[in-house]
């Protein structure tokens, strides 16, 4: 009964029950109870994979480290975005309410299964699914702009996935057995080692696109942007942490599985340029965002960014990236759920409207600042620390015009965060905002410290654990 | 045969490229799901009956008949019947897809197809190059849908290349993405009526 | 003991000689050698005058004018004698100290709050400012010529022997006595005789002081005099201060000739614009950068 | 116990932020004064005898130095806190500064009771003992990483106590401003550092030797030295210094220009140390930066309106100052000349200590003047003596002193560089003396436009009468207040009249750091130094002398008192005084061409018979500022530029997928990638 597989399924099974519950019968209260029992059958079920760590089940799932340092983050983001979510569409009719979570407990079960999954296929799958389940969750509020996000979103997805798929059907192309074919990692190496480059090249170029999607990294990161403004707060939290984290899994997976293969430098070629480029455009587009959150979600591109290029370098990077792409996780989402409450406190996302917060809201402006501090890598931050051991990379290879060029984006990327945020907590609106105002319980808060505090510990001192299992997950790969 | 139906899929390509009214794109979209129905089915070589069914499913019911259904019940409830004015003129879209069927043919001499069909990959690279093109060259949605649909084939047609014994997960995904067509073409149907033109309210400039 | 007495007896007689050289010039008698001094015990058993938007700033100024005056007069050295606290590096003390009493009579004179003597302030500040380096260079050069940085060593390392050294001499001369006219700011920067406010420097600043205070002020002018005097004189005399007598005598006759020459200057020598001050002041520096030049090159032996 | 002193500091800190208000600022005191103690027993045991204190744990032991470390071992791991001379000095320094500084808050910010709530006040205090903690963490820190980190905290804990009156557009600009130039300087050091750490294996101040012994020296200094020349504000790194120093509160301006910009220096000399070849090149590079910041400085100082701003240009200059010491004592390490490098790096070192102190004293006074008459513009103060006559003193003896003149302890400092300069005059190459030469004059000239502008100062706010009417009632600054500045006032007499009390140690703490052997020197340096303060006596003497002269001749006949002479003028108005403006204008004549300050003003035009109202402006101006902004504004327009794709046409957004592809698939058909 206990062994793996079993329950593996029993948890899709769970997830498969209770979404239907919630989304078929419309009561809110059952709906905030179920969902608080599946974060708690989720955090379970986290615990049970690291107890099974390295065990591959159905041989369509494994129980891999890397899986598990982001199931592991996804579960704690859960326990917050659920907490968020029930204060955000608390005046919902049962109705939405439902959907809302049903979505959401769907989005979670496809995460899980990404993250899982053994094999390009399958990932391939839960990631059409995922983009299913985000869809309706980002057409929450049924307007018209929230349409046009949705449509924007699921289109660009699908396209992207398409692109990812044919990828994937070139892996396939490379095997002369089609006993392979179902392409599991284990055997992806054994392909890879006996492919013809070229094929290995395309399909790494075409997966590397299609993912983007899902990442918000360059080229395809234009619709996660939009999505990012009609999203309800505790969504984009998801949708700029975990989510980018399935697309940055099936990058790295691949990645990880052709780094044997002498197709590496092209591979990192083509991520140093991708990543630049977004680093580029996110500064860029920082210095004119006038919404709050766009300005976000530019600046999570800007981090998906780094990663690629931290990832591009190698060596001391892939450690670089995993740890930020970590941080950057409970980062953002605390900032995200800070601008959820925001637009409560202020009634409005838009920067010129806002201002004043720290009279407003000490809390939340202290919350806001404390975020600002993290996700712009200033110590005591830890995401300073995944910049350093880039840094230290770049030194390590001599990428110094690279570093330079880096640097100087980090600056631009500082200053138009820094003038945005202080003038949202410090100093008056240009405008009056017209949207409602209402009041927040500072305790509400308390969650964004916390997930902050444990950014700057990482500062500080890297758990021990933390530190082991990245160099397990990095192991195998190039020094 | 096979290269035969591969012909025809090519030329319904170009032909797409370069008409203007939908019905003729809900058509040609129709013609390709029976083309690639007929080409899945030759490339099967021992024909149980789940493996026909499949085939039967994925390609005749879905690719053939529901699609299409979609397509020209959209067609009818938006009145839409022509892509936009300013969309380029179809002399230069004939341009450009022959390029890209250059380039693809390129592409696919470049690397060495052995033991696989060569015609597969040109076809599919021009299928996802010509849909990629639909997308970037009309405006009004309804061609992005297609343009859209126009890459689905190309992946199932590449996905035929492989020939032989497709494992069941990637028809699975294969079956998948359809599903997610039909759903994006249900949004549509739904949703987007009123704003049949390009929506740009989300942007940044 | 022997050096305040000296110091007194020149102060004594510089002023007078200076008025005295300059009637003749003019073709007139013109008054008594002690008359300046008859003047400031005049002045001393008067009663002053302060204004009300004066502070004790006002009242401190001329003590310390006066104090850092002697407290330099304290480093000079003096013929043959050990100078009184003399050691190396004390021309830095020397001018500074003298930088110190300026600022206390700027800041006094801006204490009236009048219009006037903001002007002589900031015109003294200025030129003062723009004086410094000049001085700073010259002993600069006469370091480096005798090797010391005491002046004490620095004169009497010093002699008119070699031409080189000769014209190092006779250009530290020149610079000498214009720091000394522009410091006291006699002739060509400014002219004590006028009494247009609106151009003078010195004379604007002391507009407000009267009694006790004028007289302190006067003092520590002629003792500045002696100051210059005094270091001018050092130049002149022998390497070994061996004898004492003719030394001192030596001593008096350069002072006195220094009055002569400063009276002869200022009766045949135009007042310049005062928009052209800077650039004179400047030229010294220039010239003293002439000469610091002329000598490295004579210490490093790259030139015989 | 040093196992908890540590946490017990960060953790009593954090306390600061939920204590209630009323008891708030004497927690801050106390905990501020147990880190003071505590930090301040072995500094002094290290700074003085130069020697480990026994019974500590000692570190590295060469024979020269046995520092004195704290290993904590915590839950981060192993920290080793190092205290060796040199940092044993400049945290003696911060520790006063930081705790005047403290005092005088008390007084200054009870202004602000009404309009800040207890958070911001909380936050304030909170980031004020944050921003001491990170000095002395960055003086005692030796891993790099730890350093960086350390090093950071105190640009933030500072910009957050910048932020304070943060409701005021100006000051936020200014504080962002400042972030970013710290964090720009920030990645210079980080990127210097890596660079050890790749070399040698170990990213740490310890393995500078090793790596200076094997590379180009010059290099990797200059790397650090712009790194850490931001901070401290030399020329042309200075923008951010004028801008944040009259936008924070006056303790706070005391305590950044007092200490926080000598932490530049420390870092400076703390990689100075280790260098071993190109000593003449890095010091005549020092040498001339120095020498420009010290000129450019007092120059634009004296150009200034704001009373705060022209103390703040003052800071760059005695930087610049500072720097002419450590040039001059790097060259003196080039010529193995130990007289030299003693001379020099003690003028720096001393003038370190002097500068924290007359340039806090002057804060703080200036501060008082503030909040007395809400304005710092000097044109519409004046006659404040009247009002204020201790604050008046207090600024006149800290003028005097920043102005190097004696009998205070400026004048020791510059003493001792003018002494090095004309004693290295004799030694070396001609260019060596030429040098200089020039730097000697650029020395006076600097000691000349300071004596200027502080006459301009100190005339314009203190005396005369006031420019502009004041409609509420001024008082002479609290006594709370005025203790700390007495203090302050107190040990820039001692250092004037007793140098050699400090010199010994400074003398012993080079001698250690350089591994030189100045013992021997000392006495004809002692010689010097009994000497000079000699005069200052003296000179105290015959003050007291005449002054009691001048009472005895006033006693017989009664002194009158009368309105100041205008020249026979009956009307004289207080705005037809002397202004700042109008006292800087025959300087600013002259130095136009360099300073490009902006004057204004409308003639009287010929046909005009009954001419009206006049004005007539001067506008300060600094290049460097309009130059950085102008690169800034190019930056930004660049990358706005780039900012097009966000177009809302999902054709587009599929457009750019397509082409990334495409050109990837070229440069892999053409081998490229």
């Amino acid at each position: 009964m206990f062994n793996p597989s079993s329950i593996f399924i029993l948890f899709f099974a769970t997830s498969l029950a209770l979404g239907l519950l919630i989304g078929l019968i419309h009561s809110k209260p059952l709906a905030r109870i179920l969902t608080s029992l599946y974060t708690i059958v989720h955090i379970a079920f986290t615990v049970f994979c690291w107890m099974h760590k390295g065990e591959t089940v159905l041989d369509y799932f494994t129980f891999d480290p890397l899986g598990l340092v982001l199931l592991s983050v996804l579960s704690i983001l859960t326990i917050t975005t659920v907490f968020h979510g029930f204060i955000y569409v608390r005046n919902d009719p049962p109705r939405t309410y439902a959907i809302y979570h049903a979505a959401l407990i769907a989005l979670i079960a496809s995460m899980t299964g990404a993250y899982l999954a053994n094999g390009m296929t399958m990932v391939w799958i839960f990631v059409e699914a995922t983009t299913l389940a985000v869809a309706a969750l980002i057409y929450h509020d049924r307007s018209a702009i929230a349409l046009e996000a949705t449509w924007k979103y699921v289109f660009v997805c699908s396209v992207g996935i398409a692109l990812a798929y044919i990828g994937i059907l070139f892996l396939g192309f490379t095997t002369r057995d089609a006993r392979l074919l179902h392409l599991s990692f284990s055997s992806i190496t054994e392909i890879a080692k006996l492919a013809n480059p070229l094929y290995l090249k395309i399909a790494f170029v075409f997966v590397l696109v299609g993912y983007s999607t899902k990442m918000g990294l360059f080229p395809m990161h234009t619709v996660t942007v939009d999505a990012h403004t009609v999203a309800p707060p505790p969504i984009s939290a998801f949708i700029s942490t975990t989510l980018m984290n399935v697309g940055f899994l099936a990058i790295f997976r691949i990645y990880a599985l052709f780094s044997a293969t002498p197709i590496l430098p092209f591979m990192n070629h083509v991520l140093l340029l991708s990543g630049f480029l977004s680093l580029l455009i996110s500064a860029g587009y920082m210095l004119k965002a006038k919404h709050n959150k766009r300005m976000l979600a530019y600046s999570s591109l800007e981090n998906m960014g780094i990663v690629a290029i931290a990832l591009g370098i190698g060596g001391i990077g892939y450690y670089a990236a995993i740890l930020h792409i970590i941080l950057h996780s409970f980062a953002k989402a605390g900032l995200f759920y800070q601008m959820g409450q925001s637009y409560k406190v202020m009634g409005t996302y838009n920067l010129d409207e806002s201002g004043n917060y720290m009279n407003l809201y000490p809390a939340g402006a202290t919350a806001l600042l404390l975020g600002l501090l993290c996700i712009t890598a200033i110590p005591p931050s830890g995401m300073f620390i995944s910049e350093l051991l880039m840094f230290k990379a770049m030194v390590a290879k001599g990428y110094f015009v690279l570093m330079v060029i880096v640097a100087i984006l980090f600056c631009y990327v500082l200053y138009a965060l820094l003038t945005r945020v202080l003038h949202i907590v410090y100093s008056q609106p240009r405008t009056p905002a017209v949207g409602h105002k209402e009041k927040v319980n500072p305790w509400q808060t308390v969650s964004q410290f916390v997930l902050f505090a444990l950014v700057i510990l990482v500062c500080f001192a890297q758990p021990g654990f933390l530190r082991d299992t990245i160099n397990e997950i990095i192991q195998n790969l190039p020094k | 045969m096979t290269n035969m139906l591969i012909i025809v899929f090519a030329i319904s390509l170009i032909y797409l490229s370069v008409t203007e009214r939908f019905r003729i794109y809900a058509g040609l979209v129709g013609l390709q799901g029976l083309l690639l129905f007929g080409l899945s089915f030759l490339q099967l070589d021992r024909i149980t009956l789940a493996t026909v069914l499949f085939v039967a499913i994925e390609t005749l019911l879905f690719k053939v008949i529901v699609v299409p259904f979609l397509l020209f019940r959209i067609i009818n409830r938006t009145g839409v019947a022509r892509v936009h004015e300013k969309a380029l003129p179809s002399f230069y879209s004939l341009l450009f897809v022959s390029l890209g069927l250059l380039l693809s043919v390129i592409v696919a001499f470049s690397m060495n197809t052995t033991p696989y069909n060569l015609m597969f990959f040109i076809v599919s690279f021009f299928a996802v190059y010509t849909g990629l093109f639909l997308i970037i060259s009309h405006r009004k949605i309804f061609s992005h849908l297609v343009g859209f649909l126009v890459i689905e084939n190309a992946v199932l047609l590449l996905s035929l290349a492989i020939g032989s014994e497709i494992p069941m997960l990637l028809n699975m995904g294969i079956l998948l993405d359809i599903f997610v067509s039909v759903l994006i073409l249900g949004i549509f149907v739904m949703r987007l009526r009123q704003h049949i033109d390009d929506l740009t309210i989300l942007k940044d400039d | 003991m022997i050096a305040a007495v000296l110091a007194i007896l020149s102060a004594v007689f510089f002023p007078g000689i200076i008025l005295r050289v300059k009637s003749i010039a003019s073709g007139r008698k013109g008054p008594g050698i002690l008359q300046p001094w008859k003047n400031i015990f005049l002045l001393f058993r008067k009663s002053s005058v302060f204004g009300t938007t004066t502070s004790f700033i006002f009242r401190l100024a001329p003590a310390f004018y006066l104090a850092t005056i002697i407290c330099a007069l304290l480093i000079l050295p003096f013929p043959g004698l050990p100078s009184v606290l003399g050691f190396s590096g004390d021309f830095i003390l020397f001018a500074y100290l003298l930088a110190l009493g300026k600022l206390m009579f700027i800041i006094a004179a801006l204490d009236t709050g009048s219009s006037f003597e903001g002007m002589g302030a900031n015109r003294e500040a200025l030129y003062s400012m723009l004086t410094e380096p000049a001085f700073f260079i010259l002993f600069g050069t006469l370091a480096m010529l005798s090797g010391h940085l005491s002046m004490q060593d620095i004169f009497s390392g010093f002699s008119f022997s070699g031409e080189f050294s000769l014209i190092a001499g006779a250009i530290s001369v020149y610079i000498l006595v214009q720091i000394a006219m522009i410091e006291n700011s006699r002739m060509p920067v400014d002219d004590p005789k006028t009494h247009l406010e609106l151009t003078m420097v010195h004379e604007v600043m002391i507009l407000d002081y009267s009694g006790v205070d004028l007289a302190l002020i006067q003092t520590g002018t002629n003792l500045k005099f002696v100051l210059y005097g005094g270091l001018i004189a050092n130049l002149f005399l022998p390497v070994n201060g061996g004898w004492l007598i003719p030394n001192v005598i030596l001593f008096l006759l350069v002072q006195a000739g220094f009055a002569a020459v400063i009276g002869l200057m200022e009766s045949f020598r135009a007042r310049k614009k005062l928009a052209k001050n800077p650039q004179f002041i400047v030229t010294l520096s220039s010239i003293a950068l002439l000469a610091f030049l002329v000598v490295l090159l004579l210490t490093r032996n790259l030139i015989r | 116990m040093t196992q908890f002193f540590i946490p017990a500091a960060v953790v009593f800190s954090f306390l600061i932020l939920v204590i209630p208000g009323k008891v708030r600022y004497l927690y801050t005191l106390a905990l501020t004064f147990f880190v003071i103690v505590f930090t301040s027993i072995p500094a002094l045991a290290q700074f003085i005898t130069g020697l480990p204190v026994t019974g500590m744990v000692s570190g590295n032991t060469s024979f020269e130095s046995l520092p004195f470390t704290w290993i904590f071992k915590g839950f981060l791991g192993e920290l080793r806190f190092t205290i060796d001379s040199l940092s044993a000095f400049f945290i003696l320094v911060t520790n006063f500064t930081v705790l005047t500084g403290l005092l005088y808050s008390k007084g200054y910010m009870k202004s602000y009771k009404d309009t800040k709530n207890s958070a911001q006040f909380a936050l304030h205090y909170f980031s004020y003992i944050w921003l001491y903690l990170s000095m002395l963490a960055v003086l005692t820190l030796r891993d790099g990483l730890a350093f960086l980190i350390a090093w950071e905290l105190m640009a933030v804990s500072s910009f957050m106590l910048i932020l304070f009156e943060a409701e005021k557009r100006t000051t936020l600009k200014i504080a962002v401003n400042y972030l970013i130039q710290m964090h720009i300087g920030f990645i210079l050091v980080l990127l210097a550092l890596l660079i050890t750490g790749s070399d040698t294996g170990n990213m740490s101040f310890d393995a500078l030797p090793a790596y200076f012994a094997t590379h180009n020296n010059a290099g990797l200094f200059f790397l650090f030295f712009s790194g850490f020349a931001i901070k401290a504000g030399f020329i042309p790194f200075h923008t951010w210094l004028p801008e944040a120093h009259p936008a924070a509160p006056s303790h706070v301006s005391g305590v950044m220009s007092g200490v926080m910009i000598k932490m530049g220096i420390y870092g400076i000399i703390r990689v100075l140390v280790c260098v071993q070849s190109d000593l003449f090149l890095i010091g005549w590079i020092i040498l001339v930066v120095s020498a420009v910041s010290g000129l450019l400085g007092v120059m634009l100082a004296i150009t200034q309106h704001d009373l705060k701003k022209l103390l703040a240009y003052h800071s760059i200059e005695n930087i610049g100052i500072i720097g002419m010491g450590i040039g001059l004592g790097t060259i003196g390490l080039g010529l193995h000349n130990p007289l030299l490098a003693t001379l020099g790096f003690a003028g720096g070192l001393l003038h370190v200590l002097n500068h924290s102190l007359f340039k806090s004293l002057l804060f703080f006074t200036s501060g008082s003047v503030y909040q007395a008459f809400h304005t710092r513009d000097l044109d519409s103060l004046g006659g404040v003596i009247h009002k204020m006559p201790h604050t008046a003193g207090l600024f006149l003896t800290g003028a005097i002193a920043i102005c190097g003149l004696p009998p205070l302890n400026g004048f020791i400092s510059e003493f001792l560089i003018y002494f090095g300069f004309f004693t290295g005059l004799s030694y070396g190459s001609v260019y060596l003396s030429i040098t200089l030469l020039l730097a000697i004059i650029s020395l006076t000239l600097i000691g000349g436009l300071a004596i200027f502008c502080f006459t301009k100062a100190f005339g314009v706010v203190f005396l005369g009468t006031p420019r502009s009417e004041i409609k509420h009632p001024v008082t002479e600054a609290a006594a709370g207040m005025l203790f700390p500045q007495y203090l302050i006032a107190g040990f820039i007499f001692v250092i004037g009249f007793m140098p050699m009390i400090f010199l010994n140690p400074l003398f012993n703490l080079i001698s250690i750091e350089f591994h030189l052997h100045t013992i021997q020197l000392s006495p004809a340096l002692t010689g010097i130094f009994t000497k000079i303060p000699l005069f200052g006596i003296i000179l105290i003497i015959l003050v007291s002398l005449i002054l009691i002269l001048r009472q005895q001749l006033h006693k017989s006949r009664k002194p009158e008192y009368g309105p100041t002479w205008g020249c026979g003028s009956p009307y004289i108005s207080s705005n037809q005084q002397y202004t700042g403006t109008s006292y800087a204008d025959n300087f600013i004549d002259l130095a136009q061409p360099v300073l490009g300050t902006r004057k204004e003003f409308t003639g009287i035009k010929e046909e005009e018979i009954f001419p009206g109202k006049k004005s007539f402006g001067m506008h300060p101006n600094d290049i460097f500022n309009s130059a950085l902004g102008r690169l800034n504004d190019v930056g930004m327009s660049i990358l706005k530029k780039l900012a097009r794709l966000q177009t809302g046409n999902i054709r587009h957004y599929i457009l750019y997928a397509f082409i990334f592809i495409l050109v990837i698939l070229t440069l892999l058909y053409l081998k490229i990638l």
